[in-house]
């Protein structure tokens, strides 16, 4: 980008200048320098607040099951970021972008060989490998509370390993088949604009749970006997409540985050550059979750005549999820639209989930599914031209198409519909075989004693609370609590 | 600033440079760029800190009140989020800061209109929207454990789209009636100096709260029929610790963040700089919050022979209350007497409270009202003539007025003390009514019987901890907790 | 600093045909000065919070680590390691740390911020070393949990921040230190110590203060029992294990790539690779050790013990993590993976001597700490790469220095990281020992059984950490009082 710029300054300076070509040299490195500075430190930042996205998912996990539970859950998602990270370095990020390649996979930079390039630097694979660890993360909600845990060591490898690289490959990369930024055969002229992954990541995830949790079945006590669901809550709100503002606060990497870029103006010298549209991208976010929050505490007052909060953080969620795909290219008050439907359709997904008898203990195939799939949508509708411009800039094109309700033609739509089509099809073809497989060779489900005994004292060596000491229960067997009580 | 920047440069040049106006726009736009996106990362991550005290807030709630009420509080604190964003997108940004305006309310700007403009970007209103919610937060620990929820909505909808912007025009705006920026008509010559908002955000949270719990009186129990107090402690230590942490963290992006801006030299190529300016900012709120936390350490265990953490961690809170007006413009040292005395304000504001049966189960009003009315008269002792002149240059002019103490004469405390009582006036003038007549048409308080039994039952579906099943507490009546405790 | 001949040079290049060229050099010259401060400051700022945000992960995972009856008590010394050692730190801490010019053992200039900024320090750098320090103290508080007096907490504490950290780090980090990698007229072994982000300085003199005071305590109550069997004492809540944990996974990408304290340093102006990648390798580094050692402890314990045990996992994980603190920045990512599945198995193996030596550390802090730090400054010397050494250590006027032994950089390295792990056990244990046995011998370390026995909360700090149900209700229903709880 900046590569003639020493050319074009040494002309201006002109042959009067004693050393034209070496001023402008000068000039343009100590540029280039602090672009490549300012890149990296809001690309690391970022990259960082995705991660904290890990600890967000791991706390709400933790206070959406049982307390018999906890210890399961929780490690599974510390092992996420774990195994991910080293799943991701040996061959998922290669998968992902190693490029050049075909559109399907990608086939360089195994274990950061040839890392740091032009294209890339280390940053660039942190960022990245903290969106992976997210997908596996949602998938550990859906079949949370009675999956065996070697189940879960595999499926978690083999979705961070190949299933979510391959589907970002097609969609980010710029070798992708249906990425916005493979100028040379863009799908339908247009190519998928989903931004900071409503598909890419949250249907990937949550599809991936949805098989997980359908193929083996409903919790113990999830459905009683006459079929009628059976609410089996989760043991702390206050978790719950800690992991949403922590997925909220890491949500500002995520999606600004992903422009990768903050240093870029769109018209030199002037006010308005990629610095605004990474605030826009904060903002538009930001609206979507809070007017799905705000829609979901209403609703749901009507329907259960609750203000709760534990459906507050859900819908709140699920907002997010749907804003993630067009957070870059629609206007603040169309992010209070997405919100505001991201909402009904979480609502409306959990009605179905119940008369299905599909049990998802975090809602996360109806939350990052549902929600993802209509955010998909949603920026084939309402993406707006300007913004779809300056941030898919095509080298030497002024337009491509946009959002179908803001005028921009039916192209994008079509894209995105094939999109949620694809990512369905492909996940269901990789992750339900493969639990279906675990099905069979019963290394699936655990058993019914261990379920209604909990996988903690089971399989964890103990519960994840001890309030009180087996020395004074021994000591005052009735009035064991008390000390705690009186305090 | 930039703006004659290709002039100068192209006059350097001169004319034997072949295209010197070519050259000096070039580096010129290119340095403004630079600037933008410094600036820009600075400020988003800096809203993003602040953001993460909404978490702090939340957590800091939970963990001081009963766990009957824990769902109740928490739910608050997300709708804070959540409502305070739609609302102040929709108008409270625009009354804080739609500028051309007169000196008491803005009137452009609504919805984000004509955003962004070469005064504000997106992330400044995403900076101020954190700040406004923040208000908010600080008054619902006030009337904790016995406000109806509907009340609730009600009031914080009037003061993150209302009450809070309208101060925040006065004394933030640059046509403020007190505002330091309003460089045509300065209050005495002076302006407010309330850095980032001793006066503007915790005074006007903590007055709210005053009106509100004073109008519904103490919770049931609170003080017993001979009318001495009783601790009603709040149910988890680790949740206050934590949010206490969490606050101190974002006190980084309130105290710090509030310039803004990063790249603005004092004196361009010196290494003092606003980075510096900037990192003392942050020293002295550390120091401020430092030394009233040890205060009150040695103070309570004077007093009260306990080493408490709880009250360590008010004490805590309420030095950085009382820093944030004068943060950028003190000296370190300074900032240790401003936390020792936030200190013993709050001790001395909580020993008020049991006297006049007020309760407060966050002591809000007292640490944020108290200290944060310490903290502006703090700063018109103390500010320093230098740095009050770097921080708030007035154009053409080499000095303005600071701290008493320090030798500038009482201008300055004469705004500040204006500023105390227009903000205790106008709150209590706006919030008094609202609450009181919440208060008459039944709408502030929820009945004895739900207080008793808390409102996590009666109003939001349940208690927000479930540590063991149903089933196995029908299965082992006597010995059910054994599992957990011989773990 | 680079940019001192900028002006100059610039104004060569221009020539005498500009009309004002020095003036148009100074004023590109300036303008790219300050932005670099600001860039630089953000930088350092922002990782100063997020190193300050470790502390939140220690209370939290110190809190979840220990009996529900001490939670107050661990936390609130958590607090104060922050309150009192920011105090401490700003009054003479950071003086006897980096203030220069002075002496190789202990600076002396800087005392309560005095002639800040200069040139050499911001603010925003003795905000950084600020939460380094802190971090010191919150290591070891975690050894002596359960069973230490909080006035002996104060005094030791006070004494690690002001006086023992701030002398250790002089030695390796200020320019003036005797064994620092930067100070070029004197490199010990003409190599200087490589201990980047402190696996020796901050890791290792934590853990081995805390490994004293544990030493001359003695094990908690039951901890073993009267057959000398290891009992374990199980910490409260692993929900705040994990939060702790994560959050100090969180921080270290402050801790570790922050250390460059600077991004906007090229190592070839004008190229693609700078500092910036430097920065953006330390952290993957840092990531992939502590993922590994995640990884490898699962599998272990899991033989061992049978159980897959998430406290163990996190453990294991930090123990990572202190070990590639020191290597991080100079290190390929497929040698952080070899340092994380050892540091993993340095772990347990120094959890196994715990047990047999009978020695308790309630937070396994002077195995994880101290025996993965110092694992951790072996493994530097080791494997540190010939080119990232250069780059991040670079010595104005040379071109090379020693570095990893298996690199086929010699033994240099090596012998100046033995040198370290040997001077600071001598000198903490020289300093923190004699501190902890006096107050052992005035009764001011332990606590009485009968407290202990009941908790601190209880008989300390105005009660217990928990209220899970009121009074009211209590009275009202002694037999069934949990059931509204059971039945939500």
């Amino acid at each position: 980008m900046a590569s003639s710029c020493p050319a074009d300054l040494a002309a201006m300076f002109g042959a009067n200048t004693t050393d034209a070509a070496g001023a402008a040299t000068f000039i343009c490195n100590k540029l280039s320098d602090t672009t490549f500075a300012v890149d990296s430190t809001y690309l690391l930042f970022s990259a960082y607040l995705v991660f904290s996205m890990q600890l967000g998912f791991a706390m709400l996990c933790a206070g959406s099951v049982r307390a018999k539970n906890t210890m399961n859950i929780m490690l599974t998602n510390v092992l996420d970021a774990a195994a991910g990270g080293l799943f991701y370095y040996l061959f998922g990020f290669a998968f992902a972008f190693g490029t050049p390649s075909n559109g399907f996979i990608g086939r360089h930079n195994f274990g950061l060989k040839d890392i740091p390039t032009t294209n890339f630097d280390y940053s660039y694979f942190l960022y990245q490998w903290a969106f992976a660890i997210a997908a596996a993360g949602i998938t550990s909600g859906s079949i949370a509370e009675r999956t065996q845990f070697v189940a879960y060591l595999i499926y978690s490898a083999f979705l961070t390993g190949f299933v979510y690289p391959v589907v970002s490959h097609w969609f980010w990369s710029v070798d992708g088949w249906a990425s916005a930024t493979n100028y040379d055969s863009l799908l339908f002229g247009s190519g998928v604009i989903d931004f900071a992954g409503s598909g890419v990541v949250h249907m990937v995830g949550g599809i991936a749970g949805l098989w997980g949790a359908l193929i083996e079945g409903p919790r113990i006590g999830r459905f009683d006997q006459s079929g009628r669901s059976v609410a089996l809550k989760g043991h702390s709100a206050s978790l719950v409540v800690l992991g949403t503002f922590l997925l909220w606060f890491g949500w500002y990497g995520f999606n600004p985050g992903s422009f990768t870029k903050i240093l870029a103006p769109y018209e030199s010298g002037n006010y308005y550059g990629q610095w605004s549209a990474v605030g826009r991208t904060a903002v538009t976010t930001t609206l979507a979750g809070c007017t799905a929050a705000l829609t979901t505490l209403f609703g749901k007052r009507i329907l259960s005549g609750h203000w709760n909060v534990t459906d507050v953080c859900n819908g709140l969620l699920g907002g997010f999820a749907a804003i993630t795909a067009g957070c870059s290219v629609v206007e603040p008050w169309a992010a209070v639209i997405c919100g505001f439907v991201a909402a009904c359709v979480l609502t409306g997904c959990n009605y179905l989930a119940v008369k299905f008898k599909y049990d998802d203990p975090l809602e996360a195939a109806q939350l990052h599914g549902g929600c993802g799939a209509w955010g998909i949508i949603f920026t084939a509708l309402f993406a707006k031209e300007k913004y779809v411009n300056e941030v898919y800039a095509i080298p030497g094109k002024t337009s491509r198409p946009y959002g179908l309700f803001m005028g921009g033609g039916g192209k994008l739509l079509a894209a995105h519909i094939i999109q949620i089509l694809v990512i369905f099809a492909f996940v269901s073809a990789t992750m339900g075989p493969l639990f279906w497989g675990l099905h069979k060779l019963k290394l699936l489900r655990i058993s019914p004693e261990d379920e209604t005994a909990g996988m903690d004292m089971t399989r964890h060596g103990g519960f994840a609370y001890v309030y009180h000491d087996e020395d004074d229960q021994k000591a005052f067997p009735m009035r064991k609590i008390e000390p705690a009580l009186s305090a």
